[in-house]
C-alpha cells in the first residue's frame, strides 16, 4: 500500500475531507471502506460468518474487528438470523453492515430482505428507517459449482425500496460501498470475488461521500452502446479495444448503480449511437438486461440494429472449466457478436 | 399442561389489580369485536386475524415493557398494539384504510406498527419477526438504552427455520430477548399437536441452552410474573427466555374461518378459562360487587365505540401519497 | 357442478380418455386437477400447510385426503422442509405436488427452489429427476397487507430449469396443472386467490394432458398486441372491449405459460399488429414484461409506437384499497393508457 | 467430550474387520492427498474441501446403507462417495472437469451425486441437504423399499433453519432418517463453540421428541455400532435419530486455508486420536505384523494412484453437451 499523500485528519461527513490516494486490490479498497465508515459512523455495526476474528474468508474484513472491537462480530451460519438482526438493528438506530458470502446464500433468507428489509420504510409512512447494507460477492469462478456462481442482481432489482450496485474498479469498490452505508436505504453492494486479489489500482481515499447512482463511461464510441456492469466491465472492455482494431467503435457505459437507474443518461446516449447492447454475466432470460432494453425501447429510441443482450444462456452453472467457457462469453466471442451485429454478417 | 405454571386456587393478586387487568383484557376484546363487526360490515376489507380468548397475555405482558423496549408482534397483533399503548382509534383507522391509521393504511390489520409506542409492528411472514427482535436487542448492546425485545409467535412458528435461528443468535451472543410462544395449540386450521413429536414447545428452549417455561396463558398476574422474571434476566444481562404462554384462540384463525377442524367440546373448558370469566371470578371471590366488574366493560366499550366512531370518521388514505416512502 | 356429460371411464394417459363437462369455479377446477392426478398416478404426493385435512385454507384440497389417505398430509410450518422433502421425494421416484400458501412465502425457502430443484436434472446428467408441481398463488386482493400482495413470476422465470405458468380460467386452472403433474419438469404454477372463489365456468375434465406451453389469443385485434397474463388478463380485455367501442382495435394474448415461452408466436403476431404492450400485475421495473419486450426488440420488429409496459409501478404494495387503487392500474386505467398509446394524445 | 461414547480400551473389532476399515479409511485418505495434489499442481481447480481425519465417520457408516438406502452428504463429500462405493476414477474425474466424472464435470468437488450408488449428492448449501434427505425417506413410505435416509452435515449446519425444519417434519412424521452431525468443532474458521451456547449439539434431538447422542466419530467400530442402531430403529419404525460424531479436521477448510484461527495445540490430540493412527495401534495391540498394516495403506495408495491416472486420461467434459439435459 503506498500512500501519494499522507493521511488526513479525522474526515468527517459534513466538511469536505482531505484525501489520500493509496495502491490497493479490490478487496482492499472494500476494507478501507468498512474502515473508514466503521471510525466516522458510530453506529455501524459489521457481521457475518467468519468476518470478524478471521476476517472473512476472502481476507476482505481482516484487522476491523482488532480495531473496532465488538462492533465486528462473528455469527452462526444463520443467514435469516444475520438478515433478520440486521433489519432490527436497524429499525433501532444501528447501520449494520452484514455479509452474505456468497449471494447464492441470500436465498435461504430471502424473506427477510424482500418481506422484511424491503417494507421497513415503506410500510412504516417512514417512521422507520432500514438502513441495512448487505454486502455480498458473486458470479462464476472456476471450478465453483452451480450453487456458488450464479449472478442474481436482477433478483435484487425487482424489489423496489432497495437499492442496488455492483463495484467493478477498485475506486468503485470503495466508494460506491461508502456511498451505501452513509445512505438511508436498504442497499445490496455486489462485490465479485474474482476482483478481491487482482493487480492493486490507485484508489483515492477519504473525499466527499458519493450519492448512489450515475454511470461511468469507461469507453466513447460512436458505432453502438454496450451496457454493463461488474465484473463484465473488463471483457466488455477487451471487445471494444478488440474491435476498434476492425473499425468498429463502441461506446462501453458501465453501471455501477443498478438502482437508482440512470434511464435518462442511458437513453440519450444510445440514441446518440443508434444501437444498443447490454452484456451482463446473469442469465439471459430475466436479466436485467431485458430491463434496460425495454426502458430504452420504451423511450422510442430509433435503433440501426434490433437491442442485443448478451450473457449467460438459460442454464444451471457447471463447474468444469470446459463447460462454463462454452456458456459464459469471453470477450473473443463477445467481440464477434457485437462485430457481427454492428457490421452485419 | 401438565408442567405449565397456573394458578388453580383463586385470586392471584390484589383486587384493583384483577380490575385493572379485567379492564385491559376488555379493552381488547371489544376492540376485536368491534373490528369484527366492520369487517363483517365491508367497511374493513381483507384477511384479518382474532386473538379474542388470548388476551391475557399481551395484558400480563404490558407493564413490563420498558420505554426503550420493543415489542414484535404477528399478524394477530391488535391487542399487542393496545397492549403497549398504542391508540384504539390509531388501530381502527390503520384497519379500516384510512389516513390517520398507525401506518396510513399501508400496514392494514396484519402488518400495523407504531414505533413511537415500542410496537415494532405486527409481521405477516409466520416466525419472521423472532430475527428482527433479535436485532433489536442487539442494538440495545450498543445505544446504551438496556433495551429488552420481546418478540412474540405461535406454536406453528415454532417450526419455522428463522424461530431456531433467532433463538440460537440470540443464545450464542446473549442477547436480552424474550421470545413468547403464544400456545393456543393451532396453526390456522392444523393442530400443533400433529405437527411436532414433544408439543411441550418450551423444552426446545434446552437446545439453545436458555431457560424455558410452559405458564398459564390466560391470567394476567401469572403472565406478568413469570415473563416479569424472563425480562429481568435479559435486561440483567442473562440472555434469552423462551416462555410458552398456553392459552386458546375462541374464535377461527381468520374472520369468516368457519372452524370445522374443531375438535368435540374443545372450547369448553376454553371458555371456562378464558380471561374474561376467569378475572371476573377473582374478583367475585375477592368481594368485588357486580357493578364494579361490569363498569369493567363497559367503560371498555365506551372507550371503545368512541375510538372506532373517529376512526370511520376519518378520511380514506390518501391515493396522492400511495407512492411516497418508498426511499428516505 | 352440474355435469353436462356423463363420468368417463378412469382416464389414462396414454389412451385419450373420455371427457365430461363440468360447471365449475377455478378453485373446483384446480380440486378436479388434484382428483385426476391423485387417482391416475399413483406416484403423486399432496401436501403442504393445512391441505390436508382442513382441505386447504381456499378450500381448493378439500375432500382430496379423505379419496386418497395418507399420500395427503398436512405438514408444519416449515417451507424449508416442505420443498426440500419434495426435491427429495422427486429425486427418489416420487411426484410431489405442494401447496406454498402465498408465493411470498416461498421466500423463506427460495434457495430449495434455485439452488436445489433448479439444479437436480442439470447437474447429475440427467441421472435425477425432479417432477416436483409447486402449487402456490399470488397477487393483490383488497386489504392484504405488503406481505401478501406480491406477484413474483418474474423471480421464478430468471431460474433456468424450472417451468412456470399462471392459469387464468378455469379450465387453464385444470389443463395447466395436469400437464404440470405430468411433466418431468419441475414446475410452479401460480394460482390466483381472487380467482378461486369467482363465477363457474364450464370445464372440459379428462381429455389428453397437455404439454406445456402455448399462447391464448383472447381478442383477435389490429391495431397493437397485448401481451398478459394470470388474473390481469380479465382487465387487458375489458379495457380492449372498451376501447373496441372508440375504435381501436386490440389483439390479446394471455400467455399461461410464461416457460416454456412462445417467442415465436409473439413476435409474429406483434410484427402483424405493430405495436406491442405487456401488462402484468408485478412492479414494471425487472418484471417479465421487460423480457417480452426485449425479445420482441431483439427481433427488430418494426414498431409503431414505443413498446408499453404496463403494472405494478415500483413501489411496494399498502394494505388499504384507496392506495391499491391507485398503485394497480384498473381496465379504466389502462384503457386510457392504450388508448392515447395507440392514437396519441 | 464428556459424554461421548468412546472406545478408550483398545480393540473394538475383530483383526481383520480392523484391517478392513484401516484399508478403507487410507482409501478416503489418499484420494484426498490426491486431490490436494492435483489441486496444487493446477489440474483441479477452485474451492475444494477435504474431510482428511474425519474418514472413520464415513468408514463405519458405509455398509449399515442398505441397497435401497439414500445418502446426502455436504460439499466435504468425497469419503462420503467412496462409502457409497463411488468408483474412485469417476469423481477424480469429476473433481477434475472430466467428461467420465460422476456427473460429466457438471457438479465438480462440492456437488457431484452418484445416485446409482446411493449417493444422492453434494450440497454446497449449509443444511440444505437434510430436507431433502428427508423427502427421500418420504418417496420411501409409499414405495416399498423400507429406505432409510442418511444426511451428513457440520456441526455448524446445526444453526440454520433448514436443519431445524427437517429434523422436525421427520420426527413430526416419523420418518426413517439418520441425521449425521460431523463435529470437527469449525465452522469454516469459526469455532462452534463460540456460536452456541451449549455445544453438545446432540442435545437438540430432545426438542424434536427424537433419540440424540454424541460419540467418537474416529473409530469406525463405534459409529458402525451406534449409527447402526440408529438405522435399525428407523427401519422398523422408530423415526429419526440425530448422532453428533465428534471428529477433527485435519487439514484446513478448503485446500489454501491458512488455517490462522487454530487454538495453540489443538490438533496435537486429534492427530493422536485420528483413524489412521487409532486403527494401527488397534491392529498392533491385536498382535498384526507391520506389513499387513503398511499394506492398507499400500493397496489404497497404489488403486487410488491408478485411479487418478485413469481420471487424468479421460477428456475434458465436451463443451457441446453444456446446454444438455436442463429439462427432461
Ligand atoms: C412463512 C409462512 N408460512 C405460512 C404462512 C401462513 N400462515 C399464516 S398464520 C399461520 C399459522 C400460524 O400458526 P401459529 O404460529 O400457531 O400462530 P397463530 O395463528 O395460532 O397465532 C400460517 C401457516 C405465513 N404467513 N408465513
Ligand atoms: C447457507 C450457507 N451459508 C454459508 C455457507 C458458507 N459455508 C460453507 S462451509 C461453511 C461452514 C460449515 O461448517 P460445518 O457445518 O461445521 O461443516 P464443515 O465445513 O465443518 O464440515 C460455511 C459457513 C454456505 N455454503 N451455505
Ligand atoms: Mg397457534
Ligand atoms: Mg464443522
Amino acid at each position: 500500500m503506498s500512500e501519494t499523500t499522507s493521511i488526513s485528519e479525522t474526515p468527517s461527513a459534513t466538511t469536505t475531507p482531505a484525501t489520500t490516494t493509496s495502491q490497493l486490490t479490490y478487496g482492499q479498497a472494500v476494507n478501507a471502506a468498512l474502515r473508514r465508515c466503521l471510525a466516522e459512523l458510530p453506529d455501524t455495526l459489521l457481521y457475518g460468518e467468519d468476518v470478524a476474528k478471521p476476517g472473512g474468508v476472502f481476507g476482505v474484513t481482516r484487522g476491523l474487528r482488532r480495531e473496532f472491537g465488538e462492533r465486528v462480530f462473528d455469527t452462526p451460519i444463520s443467514e435469516s438470523a444475520i438478515l433478520g438482526s440486521a433489519v432490527g438493528a436497524a429499525m433501532l438506530g444501528r447501520r449494520p453492515i452484514v455479509e452474505i458470502m456468497w449471494v447464492d446464500f441470500s436465498l435461504v433468507a430471502f424473506d427477510q430482505i424482500v418481506n422484511q428489509l424491503a417494507n421497513v420504510h415503506y410500510v412504516s409512512r417512514g417512521q422507520l428507517r432500514a438502513p441495512v447494507v448487505i454486502r455480498t460477492q458473486q458470479g462464476s469462478a472456476p471450478g465453483a459449482c452451480a450453487q456458488h456462481s450464479q449472478s442474481l442482481e436482477a433478483f435484487f432489482l425487482h424489489v423496489p425500496g432497495l437499492r442496488v450496485c455492483m463495484p467493478w474498479t477498485a475506486q468503485d469498490a470503495y466508494d460506491l460501498l461508502v456511498a451505501a452505508v452513509y445512505s438511508d436505504d436498504p442497499t445490496i453492494v455486489i462485490e465479485n470475488r474474482t476482483l478481491y486479489n487482482a493487480a492493486k489500482q490507485d484508489v483515492v481515499l477519504g473525499g466527499p461521500v458519493q450519492q448512489p447512482g450515475g454511470l461511468r463511461v469507461r469507453r466513447e464510441g460512436s458505432d453502438a452502446t454496450v451496457v454493463t456492469w461488474g465484473a463484465f466491465t473488463a471483457r466488455a472492455l477487451e471487445a471494444a479495444a478488440a474491435l476498434a482494431e476492425q473499425g468498429v467503435s463502441l461506446e462501453v457505459l458501465e453501471l455501477p448503480w443498478l438502482n437508482p437507474f440512470p434511464t435518462d443518461e442511458v437513453i440519450e446516449r444510445v440514441r446518440r449511437t443508434g444501437r444498443l447492447a447490454v452484456l451482463h454475466e446473469a442469465n439471459v432470460t430475466g436479466g436485467f438486461g431485458a430491463e434496460v432494453v425495454a426502458r430504452v425501447a420504451g423511450a422510442g429510441v430509433p435503433l440501426r440494429s434490433p437491442a442485443l443482450r448478451l450473457g449467460l444462456p438459460d442454464t444451471r452453472v457447471p463447474a468444469a472449466p470446459s463447460l462454463v467457457a462454452e456458456l459464459l462469453p469471453g470477450s473473443d466471442r463477445i467481440a464477434a457478436s457485437l462485430r457481427q451485429w454492428v457490421l452485419g454478417p | 399442561m401438565s408442567d405449565q405454571t397456573r394458578a388453580t386456587d383463586g385470586v392471584t393478586g390484589s383486587r384493583s389489580r384483577i380490575l385493572a387487568d379485567l379492564h385491559q383484557v376488555w379493552r381488547m376484546r371489544v376492540f376485536e369485536e368491534k373490528v369484527r363487526d366492520l369487517r363483517l360490515a365491508g367497511d374493513a376489507v381483507g384477511s384479518i386475524h382474532l386473538g379474542i380468548g388470548q388476551e391475557a397475555v399481551a395484558v400480563g405482558t404490558a407493564e413490563l415493557i420498558g420505554p426503550d423496549d420493543a415489542l414484535f408482534a404477528t399478524y394477530r397483533g391488535h391487542s399487542w398494539a393496545l397492549a403497549c399503548g398504542v391508540p384504539p382509534a390509531a388501530l381502527f383507522a390503520e384497519v379500516l384504510g384510512r389516513a390517520t391509521g398507525t401506518n396510513g393504511g399501508r400496514g392494514g390489520s396484519a402488518h400495523l406498527s407504531a414505533p413511537a409506542h415500542r410496537f415494532f409492528g405486527e409481521n405477516s411472514i409466520v416466525g419472521a419477526g423472532a430475527p428482527i427482535a433479535v436485532g433489536a436487542a442487539l442494538a440495545g448492546r450498543f445505544d446504551g438504552s438496556g433495551r429488552v425485545a420481546i418478540t412474540v409467535f405461535g406454536d406453528g412458528a415454532m417450526n419455522q427455520g428463522a424461530v431456531h435461528e433467532a433463538m440460537n443468535f440470540a443464545a450464542a451472543m446473549n442477547l436480552p430477548v424474550v421470545f413468547v410462544c403464544e400456545n393456543n395449540t393451532w396453526s390456522e386450521l392444523t393442530p400443533i399437536d400433529e405437527m411436532v413429536r414433544d408439543p411441550h414447545l418450551h423444552r426446545r428452549a434446552a437446545a439453545y441452552g436458555i431457560p424455558g417455561e410452559r405458564i398459564d396463558g390466560n391470567d394476567p398476574a401469572i403472565v406478568r410474573d413469570r415473563l416479569g422474571a424472563a425480562v429481568r434476566r435479559a435486561r440483567e444481562g442473562g440472555g434469552p427466555t423462551l416462555v410458552e404462554a398456553m392459552t386458546a384462540r375462541l374464535v377461527g384463525h381468520y374472520i369468516g374461518d368457519a372452524e370445522q377442524y374443531r375438535r368435540p367440546g374443545e372450547l369448553d373448558e376454553a371458555r371456562r378459562l378464558e380471561p374474561t370469566v376467569r378475572l371476573a371470578a377473582q374478583l367475585r371471590a375477592a368481594g368485588a360487587p357486580d357493578a364494579e366488574i361490569e363498569r369493567a366493560e363497559h367503560d371498555a366499550r365506551a372507550e371503545t365505540e368512541q375510538a372506532a366512531a373517529e376512526a370511520l370518521a376519518a378520511p380514506l388514505a390518501d391515493p396522492a401519497t400511495a407512492k411516497d416512502h418508498l426511499y428516505v
